[in-house]
């Protein structure tokens, strides 16, 4: 399935972009799109967290993506 | 006006305060972050914040839930600016009221710090010589 | 705007915000205590303030001065306001600032824990069948 | 010597009035002021506190009052 992951503040400057589209697996897993986008932007594994949310929630590693779910990428947040 | 917000306005720390005045309250606390013209002594010339909105709002209204559950306040109210900040404006600002100033004053530090560690909003110092999206590296 | 003051008329914690922001200011903390409508269930129509001001000026200058000291504030302003206070209005505003926000709180609660303690001011609180000036008795 | 006492909150209501009057010994300390009143207004005995400032400042109970001193009582505070 095509996923395409949107980017904020740091990681759309490592991704070049507001959003990259990944192709992945069926049953592929938050941690399985890390190792994917981490393997492609290795400036990735500098930051201090690279967390993702999914429809406006965090989710842990474990969670499978589905097709329509909006995936962004959430880099170390410095808000306040 | 709206409880939890985020705007390329300026933001209104006297209508927030005033939001969270009621006649049962007795203590009411205001947090403003203001944007320094320093970090580790090198000169900010602004501030540029990013936010996923739609996230950030859920997130923002998470925190004011939890704070008026444990601290039994009446109101929180939660403003974050976004876009350019110039030097001595207001970044952030968060007030809320209770019977107590105690429970006022946990609330209003509990929420700032809680903002800091799970808001997706994303701040980029602007310098002299260059850009640097704050507390991105370790 | 004076930083140590006690009037008759209301209180600006606007004025008083903007007071304390100054550029290398990372956080602000403003308390403002307002008259609650009830004291033990009891329905509150107002308070009167009295005090001895030439010396809660002193007062109120020393709890500034050691907030400072101790927690490095850059700046701290302490509004009393004096004589009848409206239901919802405000009877004091603390404001300070600090370069991280830490210290803005604590210091920000030391004031206003301090000055309920020391500084000579009295509430009176007028009931509809009387009044009685507030912690007077054990 | 002659001293005037000022009193300020539940003090006025208790002296009844904004000042009182008391003639010191030479040498009396504020110990001897407050014994002195509250035998005068036995209502002092019930307060939280009872404390005096000389000078707009506050002063122990073995402070030794002069003539010229601005004496006042200072019920229990309650500011803020």
């Amino acid at each position: 399935m095509n996923i395409e992951i949107i980017a904020f503040g740091i990681a759309k400057d490592i991704i070049q972009g507001k959003s990259v589209a990944m192709n992945l697996a069926l049953g592929a897993t938050v941690s399985d799109v890390k190792k994917d986008l981490i393997r492609d932007y290795p400036d990735f594994q500098s930051l201090a967290s690279l967390k993702l949310a999914v429809n406006a929630e965090y989710v842990s590693d474990d969670y499978i993506l589905n097709e329509n779910d909006e995936v962004v990428l959430i880099p170390p947040v410095s808000g306040g | 006006m709206k409880d939890i917000f985020i705007t390329s306005e300026r933001l209104d720390s006297k209508a927030c305060t005033d939001a969270v005045i009621y006649p049962g309250a007795g203590g009411v606390v205001v947090f403003v972050g203001t944007v320094r013209n320093k970090t580790k002594g090198k000169k900010v010339l602004h501030l540029e914040f990013e936010t996923y909105e739609k996230m950030a709002l859920i997130e923002m209204q998470k925190i004011a839930d939890e704070a008026k559950a444990k601290w039994s306040l009446d109101k929180m109210v939660i403003h974050h600016r976004t876009g350019l900040v110039p030097i001595g404006e207001e970044a952030v600002v968060i007030a809320c009221s209770a019977a107590h100033r105690k429970e006022a004053f946990e609330a209003c530090e509990y929420a700032i710090d809680t903002l800091k560690l799970s808001v997706p909003i994303w701040k980029k110092e602007i310098f002299e010589d260059g850009e640097v999206w704050v507390s991105a590296h370790p």
